[in-house]
């Protein structure tokens, strides 16, 4: 039967292979998905406890619809900064920005 | 609904409305210095106001809001910041290409931000509170846009405090899975001892330690301190920092201590990295604020140390400490100012031979550096005899000690800077111009620092009452 | 409240800084003599404290209080004893006499000018203060000064002036570091919080009601002692203190060789003697056989040294030998000889800057090979260069003879060994300033120094009122050791009480 | 979807599979298109598992927000700062061995975490559309507001980013 755990553990998967890409990718809007999977890990946890477990289960998703609004904020400015320095530079690599040490 | 106990963050938020309705209605071309003295003025009435707030004890929402001292000693600690920070950034916003208004609105947000933050009695008031602070700070990091450094910053600082957020939100989530509930109040009674409480306890703390850049979650501070905009550092320094230590503080008084694990020894770790990394790193530097900026590394370990203890002396060495630090950074950011204005950089070349072509803003810088390396009678000094007394009485001596000895070290970087300032050659024959709201901070932000470190007593009876509040 | 005389002495010169910043940068002369009218009113009112202070009912004398931080436990509260009587009074004198050999001061007089009153002004509250958070506050005020003091007005010579002020600005602040450390631990451990005090008495009241265990004493005075200890330049602390010298301009060196290492002295009997006793007496020996590493080692440092200022430096260093040795005796003489040195030491040592100090500007050497003869075209200086040297190789019926001679009898009983090794240091003490003597004033008459200056004008001051200290504490003793020991012999119960304690080594 | 039976358990293991998948997907593509494509599978992976734990307000904005807006947002961001080759357009760094490791071992405390903690399993419930609506309402009203906040910061900065990445140009 499926329970709590296997929703967590989907998740957990769900944030390492995020943190694994937030590591190693090279393009920022690559780095910018990475950083949504690990989002959506935290989401599918926040609802996972509030159907199983949660006291106060509404908590829970309230919670994670604001990760939602705010993830998409994240986005936007994230693209309009991506946006500002291709055009000043014509790459979007993480690597590539040297002006300040990484 | 009660507005009253939402009162400064509405009016605040108000504030910035009306600053970017009032821009629309403007001719394109004109000055926007008018805008940024209405933003000084609404804060500094705002400031007034709030002093007759203490005493209003209460929690709203359902518990998830708080008005305590607590909060309001750090609404008016960002208060402060955002005066002194907007007063001597007319003259940079007005040289700004674009967008000159939008400045003070999102550094007005960014101040809502804070508040909240320092209200915030659930997780999700907390992480929309960090959030709209830290949103703010992405678009001021990158304001100047001809320069790509400053770019360059905002996405660091955008991928890191995301990513940084993620940490932090995986950890709640698991919080929430122990205890099911979200206030801290809930969470103090549902935290049971497990290994989710300790993984999620771990990551939260590293939420906060990028917040308040300590060691290993400090990377950011000093590529983000560099790029952005002279005005905007000093305000991230000492909000970010302010904002994250009042969210932290109150955590670690009200949800953890009953989940019987050892959480100060996480913190004293935290504190020892950061006053080791902060001040060894400050020495090598020759920008001034890639130095400030592992300087404040360093100011996060000492703040800290008044956490260990777990009582209310600590904590009201952390929000003293705090208050005294705006003003030492306002002190040295507003000089810094002035000399990049001039200069066009902020080297420790270029502010050589400072004391020759503006002797008081050599002496504005002098007395901000060392109250923050904390030699008497500049206020640092009791600020850390205060974070430090408590460690030791709490028995943690030798963190005192490090302490202390490091903070001496640090000196030596700090008199590295004056050394260029008073023994430099300056590096041009050009007249100094100082803009007079810059000269007006500066001074004022010397007298403070000077005239809190002679009489702390007001302030640390404040502090006191304030850090009682959150000791219920 | 009557007049308030010591806080005039503090104040004083600190309102003298705070004229002079609204003065223009031009106004040379103004700002001198503002400086010295500043610093006069102090050296005439510490006179004043000196010879009011009623030696025979002792005591703390001339007390002010008001109420600063109540709930810290800190007041403003000012008074001398036996013990601080002399040191004001010798640091209002080396201070006004500071102010006159610094007239030829004309780069950045005014900087130059605030930063010194400034200084005199922390180091003075550091002695008058009878709150130890007053106390810290002076004490580590002094230093920052003297830092930007020797990069702008100091000389580069083995070493570069940045380099010897960072050094110097560095060991201080460590070992203030460490003095901090161990006055928090007093001061959280002597009353539970809520009673809490930084009063030197209710502290040192403490220490003899038991509430401090011997462990705890132990352990806090070995962090005070390192940070006296530096300051005092005890060896092996002692390295910043002749580049210091050497690089600092002669104020700065009068002033730190005079009376700022004598905190350390001051501290070790009024902080740690007082408040912890029984560490006092656990790290005694080692402070003595360090006060013979002192003594010994920069003697034999002393006597190769080609740089005046790096012979007095060290000659500084191997004095405060004696003075610990006499402090770590425990014993009435022992530490009545070692206060009477340290002002003894401070009046010659100034002295010894002054006129170095004056034969640099003259000559632009302090080269020892390179001067000689000088007595010839400088007789006046000569005069004073004597007897500075005199007074450090302990002449009787110069001032330090006394104090030497007390410091020796009373360590005897102690240290018996140290005190012989020390007094067999005397004689490199002759060696080492005879041949500076011999070096630098007599000798033929050369040539190349015809020309040269001698004393002239504001000169003069420095010599005439250190030399009248010298000589007239010399011919009368009593008038030094009354009042020293009007503070001192009241501490005979407790010393009596500790003669027994534990000791790092039990008897040597 | 009813909890425990055979199709909940089809299910679960469905969508979580195509979630991980598609997720692997985005971390190890080379091609940043095919990684924004696959992005918006895992979202869409992630709207159905929200269905099995029948919390059916969450899939419907996972969906619309995430699958939709988010997706849709990273996709015009991919065309408009990409014309050279896409086909190598998301490469790795040069981290790849410490940025596994480190992944790894975060994973595997969490992992630790999730199986040696007993979780208090049965209190939870169903949250309808209508309990969020009102909790937004009462007790989140402070965060609500600030969000509206936070949205028009990020719709500011949008612009501002965006006019002076135009000036610079």
């Amino acid at each position: 039967m499926i329970g709590l755990s296997h929703y967590l553990l989907v998740g957990a998967a769900l944030f390492g292979l995020g943190l694994f890409g937030l590591l190693t990718k090279r393009n920022l809007i690559a780095v910018l998905m990475s950083i949504e999977l690990m989002l959506n890990s935290v989401n599918i946890n926040l609802v996972a406890f509030s159907r199983f477990s949660a006291t106060d289960a509404a908590a829970g998703q309230v919670f994670s619809l604001f990760i939602i609004a705010v993830a998409a904020a994240e986005v936007a400015v994230g693209l309009a900064l991506a946006y500002a320095i291709y055009r000043g530079r014509d790459t979007v690599s993480v690597d590539e920005m040297n002006w300040l040490k990484w | 609904m009660n507005f009253d106990a939402l009162m400064l963050e509405m009016a605040v938020a108000l504030l910035a409305l009306l600053i970017l309705v009032a821009d629309l209605l403007m001719e394109p071309g004109q000055s926007r210095r008018k805008l940024g003295y209405l933003a000084i003025a609404g804060l500094t009435g705002l400031l007034l106001v709030s002093l007759g707030r203490y005493g209003m004890q209460g929690a709203f929402f359902n518990g998830l809001f708080l008005q305590d001292d607590y909060a309001l000693f750090f609404k008016q600690t960002f208060l402060i910041g955002a005066i002194l920070v907007c007063l001597f950034s007319l003259d940079t916003v007005d040289n700004l290409p674009h967008s000159r208004a939008e400045f003070y609105v999102l550094l007005l947000f960014a101040v809502v931000g804070m508040m909240i933050l320092a209200s915030a009695n659930d997780l999700i008031t907390l992480y929309v509170g960090i959030e709209l602070m830290t949103f703010s700070f992405f678009i001021l990091v990158g304001y100047v846009l001809c320069e790509t450094k400053s770019t360059e910053a905002a996405i660091k600082y955008l991928v890191l405090a995301s990513a940084a957020s993620a940490v932090m939100l995986y950890g709640m989530s698991l919080l929430f899975g122990i205890a099911g509930q979200l206030s801290y109040n809930a969470l103090a009674k549902g935290l049971t001892a497990s290994p989710a409480l300790i993984v999620g306890g771990v990551m939260v703390l590293s939420g906060f330690a990028f917040k308040i850049a300590a060691p290993p979650f400090h990377m950011w501070a000093p590529d983000v301190y560099e790029g952005a905009p002279i005005p905007v550092t000093a305000l991230l320094a000492m909000g970010s920092k302010a904002a994250g230590f009042a969210a932290m503080v109150r955590i670690f008084a009200e949800v953890f201590p009953g989940t019987g694990y050892p959480w100060p020894l996480l913190l004293l770790l935290l504190s020892g990295a950061a006053m080791l990394v902060g001040n060894l790193a400050a020495i090598p530097q020759t920008n001034l604020k890639r130095m400030l900026a592992y300087s404040s590394v360093a100011q996060a370990g000492y703040l800290l140390t008044g956490m260990l203890s777990g009582g209310f002396a600590g904590v009201k060495g952390v929000l003293f400490y705090l208050m005294i630090y705006v003003f030492a950074n306002v002190g040295a950011f507003a000089v810094l100012t002035a000399v990049s204005r001039h200069r066009n950089g902020e080297t420790i070349g270029d502010i050589a031979g400072l004391s020759r072509k503006a002797p008081v803003l050599a002496v504005v810088m002098t007395v901000s550096l060392l109250s923050m390396a904390g030699i008497p009678p500049l206020a640092g000094f009791v600020g850390k005899f205060f974070l430090f007394s408590s460690a030791i009485d709490a028995g943690y001596l030798w963190i005192a000690v490090l302490g202390f000895v490091l903070s001496m070290v640090s000196v030596y970087y700090y008199l590295n800077v004056v050394k260029s300032m008073y023994l430099g050659a300056p590096a041009d024959d050009r007249p100094f111009e100082i803009a007079m709201p810059v000269r007006v901070t500066a001074v004022f932000a010397m007298a403070a620092t000077l005239a809190m470190g002679v009489y702390p007593g007001p302030l640390s009876q404040l502090a006191e009452t304030a850090a009682k509040t959150v000791f219920k | 409240m009557s007049f308030p005389v010591l806080s005039t002495i503090l104040f004083a010169p600190i309102a003298g800084a705070a004229a002079i910043t609204f003065l223009p940068t031009t106004a040379g002369s103004t700002i001198k003599k503002v400086s010295a009218a500043s610093m006069g009113i102090s050296f005439l009112l510490s006179l004043m404290v000196f010879f009011g202070y009623n030696w025979q009912t002792g005591g703390m004398q001339f007390v002010e209080t008001l109420t600063w931080l109540p709930e810290m436990g800190a007041s403003y509260s000012l008074g001398v004893d036996g013990l601080s009587a002399p040191m004001i009074l010798l640091t209002a004198l080396i201070g006004f006499a500071g102010v006159f050999a610094s007239w030829r001061v004309d780069e950045r007089p005014k900087e130059f000018f605030i930063l010194f009153l400034l200084l005199v002004a922390g180091v003075a509250g550091t002695f008058v203060a009878r709150d130890l958070f007053l106390f810290l506050l002076c004490y580590e005020v002094v230093v920052i000064p003297i830092y930007i003091m020797i990069i702008l007005w100091g000389s580069s010579k083995r070493v570069t002036k940045e380099y010897a002020a960072m050094k110097l600005t560095i060991y201080l602040l460590l070992g203030s570091a460490f003095l901090l450390a161990g006055i928090l631990m007093l001061y959280l451990n002597a009353y539970p919080a809520g009673a809490r005090t930084f009063s030197m008495e209710a502290l040192a009241k403490a220490a003899s009601s038991g509430a401090l265990s011997p462990e705890f004493q132990k352990f806090a005075f070995f962090f005070v002692m390192l940070g006296f200890g530096s300051l005092l330049s005890m060896w092996p602390f002692h390295s910043w203190s002749p580049d210091g010298y050497a690089g600092a301009p002669t104020a700065v060196s009068m002033v730190h060789a005079g009376v700022l290492k004598k905190i350390g002295g001051y501290g070790l009997i009024r902080i740690g003697l007082l408040m912890l006793p029984l560490g006092f007496k656990f790290w005694a020996p080692l402070i003595a056989a360090f006060g013979v590493a002192n003594v010994a080692y920069a003697a034999f440092i002393a006597l190769v040294q080609k740089d005046m200022k790096y012979v007095v430096g060290y000659s500084s260093v191997s004095h405060m030998g004696y003075v610990l040795i006499g402090i770590a005796a425990a014993d009435v003489i022992g530490i009545n000889g070692a206060v009477a040195n340290m002002f003894a030491h401070g009046v010659m040592s100034a002295l010894f800057f002054a006129m170095i100090g004056h034969i640099y500007h003259a000559t632009h050497t302090r080269h020892i090979p390179d001067l000689g003869g000088l007595a010839h075209q400088m007789p006046r200086a000569t005069v004073g260069f004597f007897l500075a040297g005199m007074a450090s190789l302990g002449l009787p019926g110069l001032i330090s003879f006394v104090p030497e001679f007390t410091i020796f009898v009373g360590s005897f009983k102690a240290f018996p060994l140290f005190a012989v090794l020390a007094i067999a240091g005397i004689i490199l003490t002759a060696l080492y300033v005879l041949r500076v003597l011999a070096d630098v004033l007599f000798g033929p008459r050369r040539s190349e120094w015809d020309g040269v200056h001698d004393l002239h004008g504001a000169d003069w001051v420095p010599l005439v009122v250190l030399g009248a200290f010298l000589i007239g504490f010399g011919f009368f003793p009593s008038l030094l050791m009354d009042v020293v020991n009007s503070g001192i012999e009241p501490l005979t119960p407790l010393l009596v009480k500790i003669k027994t304690a534990a000791t790092l080594w039990g008897g040597l | 979807m009813e909890n425990g039976g055979l199709m909940h358990t089809l299910a679960f293991f469905l969508l979580s599979g195509i979630t991980l998948a598609a997720a692997m997907g985005v971390v190890f593509k080379r091609n940043l298109v095919h990684s924004a494509f696959l992005l918006s599978v895992t979202f869409l992976g992630v709207a159905g598992l929200y269905m099995t734990l029948q919390a059916e307000f969450m899939a419907a904005v996972q969906a619309l927000v995430y699958s939709g807006a988010v997706a849709v947002l990273v996709v015009i961001g991919v065309m408009l700062t990409h014309r050279q080759q896409m086909s190598r357009s998301n490469p790795p760094n040069k981290m790849l061995l410490v940025g596994a490791l480190a992944a790894l071992s975060v994973v595997g405390a969490i992992v630790w975490a999730i199986l040696a903690t007993p979780w208090k399993v049965g209190k939870g419930s169903v949250v309808t559309a209508g309990d969020i609506g009102r909790r937004f309402l009462t007790d989140f009203a402070p965060p609500f507001e600030a969000v509206a906040l936070l949205l028009l910061a990020a719709l500011i900065g949008a612009v501002v980013l965006f006019k002076g990445g135009k000036a610079q140009s």
